[in-house]
């Protein structure tokens, strides 16, 4: 692997450059926050400002969320680790973003660390991959002989549970909630404004954070990221009350691979697989 | 007396429970009659045992032997009828009450009694190899499962040597089957016993899961298509011929004696064509032997003509006239080919009778591919 | 706060014999917002209609609810009862307690209880409700008819004559379609010709029709009473408003191409009209075949023209037309029958296909309507004419052709009055259902046709028997007497499969329909609405749709006219009103929406970056509200609120 | 007393809601547990209405639509197949018992099919007894 602070060299020069000769307006990265494990995204629009980039194992926020942000055909360099690079393609898919409008600077990185915590991230809470999937400028060379197992092992324990413990493990998790919906603010997939939740018509469920309302708003979430989350575990790390939120999302993600065989944020010529049906298309998915 | 007859359903609901339901889909159209090689020469008619079978009436029992299950017929069926199921199941129902005619008893009572339809020794088995090749054992690449007929049968035992003395010349790592092997019980599963059947099936497998063989030769189509689509397991089974062309193919053995312009048409084996699909790979033999025409008869590949051995025919004695070997014997020598060249045991055995019995024994010669090959690998 | 009145009705004692009505309504009296609920033996009968209107004027309701029979059954009628009491239709609710509720179970108490769950949703439900008010779009009055066969002919024809404008477009040179091929039509024996060519004419001379032939549909927009067109003149490489068909140029052209239209067995030249009687008479250049498009030189016509009309620079232009209605009417291919090798098409020359035996029988056909070999010269002995070649048949198309045995009976006859010789049909079963079909059957067998009920197995040129020699062999089984049979012929004419256009498919996406599995276009139902699609405005006519004969074809290019015209004689269309609209605040741009729908109802606005729905082309059905994550999208009359109420109201009993 | 659970059935207008007339005309008797709303397509159901209808105390969710290919709008139902197999998975590893919500497609002509279905999805539920999970506590 690259060391952080090549990569880091590379998107300072390869940001300067980019944005000297016009090719983007913006650059997505991450800049220093208030110390050095404590890096925020950031964007940067002039050349000189490349020097003020940063990049180390603290730079885990998933940038793609900050790309519908930005008017339609802005062009728009932004840097992708794994994770990101399928939630540009997945975008790309939804017509949020044109992939001619970007230039993706790829980061093929491991071993990144929670800035909560200070340590590694379990690379079981995130998709577990090392390369991003699509790039347009590699910014540290291609990961390969990287092992992290399936990304579904996690699952096991809850899958064997019977129905009522895992509604007694789900009732306790989300008891906790806050409605403070930094999960969906960190979500890069994420993009309605307003959220269902926050509509008066229809009001799907009760605004104050009742258990009622956390089901339905966390199931509905669930459903509405179905074939779309890539994994990045983002919306687990922002909780701050430590719902395991990617565990639900790693199994509806598992679910829609076996039945539409296709992966979120993969392939920018798929169709996102819920606006979708297929001629393998059976009844038996419904059993 | 009344003539009139009235449906029996309860054997046409026997003959749908045992695996010949396809028929209710039966519209009368004719074509498999049409079709059918037998035609021409038997009054054996496929669509009137349809018939019979869909109202249960009487009749079914003399025509139920006719068939050969060349497949002609399945393959034209506008409606789709898995004909030749019809025909195992009226078979069996029939034959379950003791009806199975006097030659045929003879072989599926050697195949009860002996594994193999040609009464020989189970011991026996291997005794064509005169210990020259080697046993499969784990480990081995290929398992050259022999037919009983190449084992047993005096001419076929020529082609039994031919093919593994390819198989050694090719470098290849392969082995027979001990004399545990059995008949891979295709004759008899089409004669409708399909309990004998099952026992062969289980004694094979047994055999081949025992020694973990992953790809297995065979040299009769019959049982490159039973092991294909009867057996039901994951191993590859291909025939001696597909082998032979791409190992031709890849350069591994060539072919170098001229056969001096010699002119050769090729039969397609009912099994090896139309029930597995192969009809290049002996072509490509024939092709790559220097000095060899290849000369085309009038019905091949989809179209071939049937030489009557398949379904139990090749121990159902013919009249003269009756026996579509003579017809494809007429054909091929029509084309003014020297050499009849095939790729089936039962066909050699079907096809060599008709040139003995026609006297054409001067004009045409029968030969496996395999025993072609070996010719001009010798040079 | 709502003003609800609540209706019981006892459908005598259809309703009343198992739910306890009176019970009922009382019970709807205790729920919050119902001012008044009655019931009343028949709600549908005039007392009953009046009964609601009183009250509805009396307690100044602003919701009504009818428990009765399903809404399937009366809806409609009851709808126009509230509206006509002043309040919106859309107010109205109705809750089945017939058809799902007394007829289905035997308890009282049971039915009851159930009742007063569906009236309990009901309620919820019926505050929720808005009033809708059904739109109206201006309607252009003109139509396009694609496919210039006969039932595209005859519904341009018909469209015509009530005053309506009509663009014909056809992408031959010349309209007619298949009829044009043919010598006779059964079962009457007319002249194809003798009744065709007038209406070819009549489409020529009628003002109300532009002819467009040699065109082809480039693009379809829009919808229902408002499409738009692109249409694509295909370049002729001849002036036709110069051109005054004297065809000199025909005649001197040195080029040479098979003829289409008589199925390849003559030549035609490179520039050419396909038969004498085309319409309309004058020319196309096949760029292919002529002598300077391929080498360079010639210009022969050019130089023969004294109208100048030769134009070897002219390329294909664009036509933009606005219609209210479209009928298809693109009609069939034949299948192909070489790979069907046992008949031998295309390997032995005493093989012929339907249409090519047509062309044989037609007097402007390349035999001058002597039947021959293909030598020119021969007639034949004997011929077997081979039906349900394709069809069928698993193996290519399993549908019946549903023409073939008619034709072939035709052809029998035409052939024994033709030829001097024996006619054998081979058939699996004649089917003769039309008017006076069985009769022509019948009239065949007198004729002394034989006919083998046998389908043909095999047609070949060798045989054993030396009186055969240069025969060819059809063999079949007799299925009547179970014998295998042998027959020596001369000609060998194949009745092959009726297939779908082999562009079925793009003309299919080009108007959003939908294809059965072999091709043809669906139509929105098979017995109510067989000339209709899923795609409103869009009809169907023809052979696109099925096989069809002659008279069907017809009366589906009437057919298919009237329902044209049920949109374009109004100047306005109602809309329907319960469709589906997008609140702009919230639609977050995902494109779920436009993904979804089976209509392209809704389209995505780039500039504003939402979705807008287009109310003319939307159905109601709701998909893309429930597939809409930001909840943007409101279906009229089934919004998620009115929905999620009516559940809460039901579930709370 | 046996316990009688609520069943809520959401049916598409145009195959299932007919169907089900049918199932009365042919005066066929079937569980009167179920309670129908009537959607104009099966495709019209947002998945947050089966955890509404939970919340509000169903012991069990049906959804009926016409068969794949038969859809009244063309390709509604293939998309709700998805939806609602989706759905499903995710009421399953909420801890819902998957047996509690069933979709059937139902043809306008299948009344029979409709009673049949009516009868053993109650059955079912009679069998699971009352739904806990989800349901909102009142009081």
């Amino acid at each position: 692997m690259t060391a952080m602070k090549t990569i880091e060299e590379n998107l300072k020069k390869e940001a300067k450059q980019l944005l000297e000769s016009g090719e983007v307006a913006v650059v997505i990265a991450y800049g220093r926050g208030f110390d050095e494990n404590h890096p925020m995204p950031c964007a940067i629009t002039k050349a000189e400002e490349s020097e003020g980039l940063v990049f180390n194992e603290y730079c885990t926020f998933n940038l793609a969320r900050y790309l519908p942000k930005y008017p339609p055909k802005t062009k728009i360099a932004i840097a992708v680790k794994a994770a990101d690079s399928r939630a540009v393609v997945q975008l790309i898919q939804e017509e949020k973003v044109r992939k001619e409008d970007l230039v993706l600077l790829g980061i093929p990185v491991t071993g990144m660390k929670d800035q909560k915590t200070g340590e590694v991230i379990d690379n079981r809470t995130t998709c577990n991959l090392a390369n991003p999937v699509i790039h347009d400028i590699l910014l540290g060379e291609e990961i390969h002989g990287f092992k992290g197992g399936s990304p579904y092992d996690v699952l096991a324990k809850l899958e064997a549970m019977s129905e009522d413990e895992r509604w007694a493990f789900w009732k306790k998790e989300f008891e906790r909630c806050t409605r403070c919906f930094a999960c969906r603010k960190a979500c890069p997939m994420c993009y309605c404004d307003p959220c269902f939740m926050d509509a008066s018509r229809p009001r799907w469920a009760d605004k104050s954070p009742t258990p009622d309302g956390h089901l339905m708003y966390h199931l509905t979430r669930f459903y509405h990221l179905a074939g779309r989350c890539v994994d990045c575990g983002e919306c687990s790390r922002a909780c701050p009350v430590d719902i395991p939120l990617y565990l639900f999302h790693k199994k509806v993600a598992k679910e829609c691979e076996a039945l539409f065989q296709q992966s979120a944020g993969m392939k920018i010529e798929d169709k996102p697989a819920m606006v979708n049906y297929g001629n393998q298309d059976s009844d038996e998915m419904l059993k | 007396m009344s003539t009139a007859v009235t449906p029996y359903l309860e054997m046409a609901q026997a003959i749908a429970e045992a695996g010949g339901e396809a028929f209710r889909k039966c519209y009368q159209c004719g074509t498999c009659t049409g079709t059918c090689p037998w035609s021409p020469v038997t009054h054996f008619n496929i669509r009137k045992l349809m018939r019979l079978s869909q109202l249960g009436f009487d009749g079914i029992e003399d025509l139920m032997w006719g068939c050969s299950t060349c497949k002609f017929c399945v393959d034209r069926c506008p409606r789709g009828v898995e004909i030749i199921d019809l025909v195992r199941a009226v078979r069996g129902v029939y034959a379950g009450g003791g009806l199975l005619p006097p030659p045929l008893r003879a072989f599926v009572g050697s195949l009860t009694a002996r594994g193999n339809p040609w009464s020989g020794d189970a011991p026996k088995r291997n005794d064509w190899a005169q210990d020259k090749y080697p046993l499969f054992a784990e480990g081995k690449e290929y398992l050259y499962w022999t037919c009983c007929t190449v084992c047993y049968d005096p001419r076929n035992v020529l082609v039994a040597k031919a093919s593994a003395e390819i198989l050694e010349k090719s470098g290849l790592s392969w082995g027979l089957p001990g004399t545990d092997a059995q008949c891979c019980g295709e004759s008899v599963r089409k004669v409708g016993d399909l309990e004998l059947f099952e026992k062969l099936k289980a004694n094979n497998l047994g055999i081949i899961n025992a020694k973990d063989a992953k790809k297995i030769i065979t040299i009769s189509p019959h049982c490159l298509a039973t092991f294909r689509q009867e057996y039901g397991v994951d191993y590859e089974v291909i025939h001696f011929s597909e082998l032979l062309a791409a190992l031709i193919k890849s350069g591994k053995l060539t072919p170098k004696k001229d056969a001096g312009g010699v002119k050769v048409t090729y039969h397609d084996p009912c099994y090896l064509g139309r029930h597995s699909g192969v009809y290049d790979a002996p072509r490509d033999i024939l092709k790559a032997i220097p000095g060899v025409e290849l000369v085309e008869m009038d019905r091949v590949r989809e179209q071939s003509m049937c030489c009557g051995g398949g379904g139990g025919g090749l121990w159902i004695e013919r009249a003269k006239g009756e026996r579509l070997s003579d017809l494809r014997i007429e054909e091929a020598l029509s084309t003014g080919a020297t050499v009849l060249a095939t790729a089936c045991p039962y066909c050699i055995a079907m096809l060599e009778d008709s040139v003995r019995t026609m006297n054409a024994e001067d004009k045409i010669k029968v030969k496996d591919v395999t025993e072609l090959f070996l010719e001009s690998l010798d040079g | 706060m709502s003003r609800i009145g609540v209706f019981v009705c006892h459908c005598g004692l259809n309703i009343a014999k198992t739910v306890r009505v009176s019970e009922l309504a009382e019970f709807a009296r205790t729920l919050p917002d119902v001012v008044v609920a009655e019931d009343y033996k028949f709600m549908c009968s005039t007392p009953g209609q009046e009964l609601i209107q009183e009250d509805i004027k009396k307690h100044n309701l602003d919701r009504v609810i009818i428990a009765a029979c399903s809404p399937l059954m009366h809806e409609k009628t009851f709808r126009k009862v509230v509206e006509n009491a002043g309040l919106n239709q859309y107010l109205l609710t109705i809750v089945n307690v017939r058809e799902q509720d007394s007829w289905v179970t035997d308890s009282e108490e049971v039915a009851t209880e159930k009742a007063k769950a569906l009236i309990n949703g009901a309620v919820y439900r019926a505050r929720l409700l808005q009033p809708l008010v059904s739109r109206f779009i201006d309607v252009n009055p003109d139509v396009m008819v694609v496919g210039g066969g006969i039932a595209g002919i005859q519904a341009a024809l018909e469209l015509a004559d009530t005053g309506k404008k009509v663009y014909l477009v056809e992408r031959n040179s010349t309209i007619g379609g298949h009829m044009a091929q043919f010598d006779k039509t059964f079962p009457t024996l007319d002249c194809s010709a003798c009744i065709l060519t007038p209406k070819m004419d009549a489409v020529l001379q009628n003002s109300n029709i532009e002819l467009l032939t040699y065109c082809e549909v480039e693009e379809v927009k829009g919808f229902v009473g408002n499409f738009d067109i692109k249409i694509r003149q295909k370049a002729r490489y001849v002036d036709h408003d110069k051109c005054n068909g004297c065809l000199a140029c025909t005649e001197k052209c040195p080029g040479r191409s098979v003829s289409e239209w008589d199925e390849g067995l003559v030549r035609r030249k490179a520039i050419y009209i396909p038969f004498p009687q085309a319409v309309p008479q004058k020319p196309v250049i096949d760029r292919e075949s002529c002598t300077f498009f391929k080498k360079g030189k010639c210009r022969v016509c050019e130089k023969v023209c004294e109208q100048a009309a030769i134009d070897f620079e002219q390329k294909d232009t664009f036509l933009d037309i606005k219609v209210g209605a479209i009928i298809l009417a693109t009609g069939y291919d034949l299948m192909d029958t070489k790979p069907l090798v046992q008949y031998g098409y295309g390997k032995y020359p005493g093989v012929y296909h339907a249409l090519e035996l047509e062309r044989l029988f037609n007097s402007a056909g390349p035999t001058s309507g002597k039947v021959v070999m293909r030598d020119g010269k021969t007639e034949p002995q004997s011929i077997a004419i081979l039906h349900c070649i394709g069809s069928r048949d698993k193996n290519n198309y399993e549908y019946c052709s549903r023409v073939c045995c008619m034709y072939s009976l035709k052809f029998a006859h035409l052939l024994k009055e033709k030829t001097h010789g024996d006619v054998y049909q081979l058939y699996i079963d004649i089917r003769a259902p039309g008017k006076g079909y069985e009769e022509f059957y019948n009239r065949l067998v007198e004729e002394d046709v034989k006919f083998i009920r046998g389908k043909a197995a095999r047609v070949t040129d060798k045989s054993d028997n030396p009186d055969h020699a240069g025969k060819l062999i059809v063999e079949v089984e007799d299925t009547l007497t179970s014998q295998f049979v042998t027959i020596p012929v001369d000609m060998v004419v194949l009745s092959p499969a009726m297939k779908p256009r082999h562009d079925a498919k793009d003309m299919a996406r080009l108007f959003n329909l939908s294809t059965d599995k072999y091709g043809f276009f669906m139509e929105r139902h098979p017995k109510l609405a067989p000339l209709s699609t899923m795609t409103d405005g869009v009809f169907i006519a023809g052979a696109c749709q099925s096989p069809k004969d002659i008279p069907d074809s017809v009366s589906q290019g009437t057919g298919a006219a009237a329902e044209a015209l049920t949109i374009v004689v109004k100047d306005k269309m109602e809309l329907e009103a319960a469709t589906a609209v997008v609140n702009p605040a919230a639609c977050c741009g995902c494109h779920n929406c436009v993904n979804v729908c089976p209509f392209g109802a809704p389209v995505f606005n780039y500039e504003k970056n939402v979705s807008e729905i287009n109310e003319a082309l939307c159905k109601g059905c709701g998909l893309c509200a429930a597939t809409c994550p930001a909840s943007a999208i409101i279906t009229r009359h089934f919004t998620n609120d009115q929905v999620m109420a009516e559940m809460e109201g039901l579930m709370e009993f | 007393m046996d316990f009688e659970p609520k069943i809520l059935c959401i049916a598409c207008n145009w195959c299932t809601y007919t169907g089900a007339d049918l199932a009365g005309t042919t005066r066929l008797k079937y569980p009167q547990n179920v309670r129908t709303v009537r959607v104009m397509c099966s495709s019209r159901i947002n998945p947050s209405f089966i955890i509404r209808a939970f919340q509000l105390g169903a012991d069990g969710v049906l959804v009926g639509g016409c068969h794949p290919g038969d859809c009244h709008y063309g390709t509604g139902n293939l998309y709700a197949r998805r939806k609602l197999a989706v759905t499903k998975k995710i009421l399953e590893f909420a801890g819902m018992n998957p047996k509690r919500f069933r979709v059937e497609w139902i043809s306008a002509s299948e009344g029979a099919k409709y009673a049949q279905v009516v009868e053993e999805f109650t059955g079912d539920m009679k069998a699971l007894g009352p739904q806990t999970t989800f349901k909102i506590n009142k009081d």
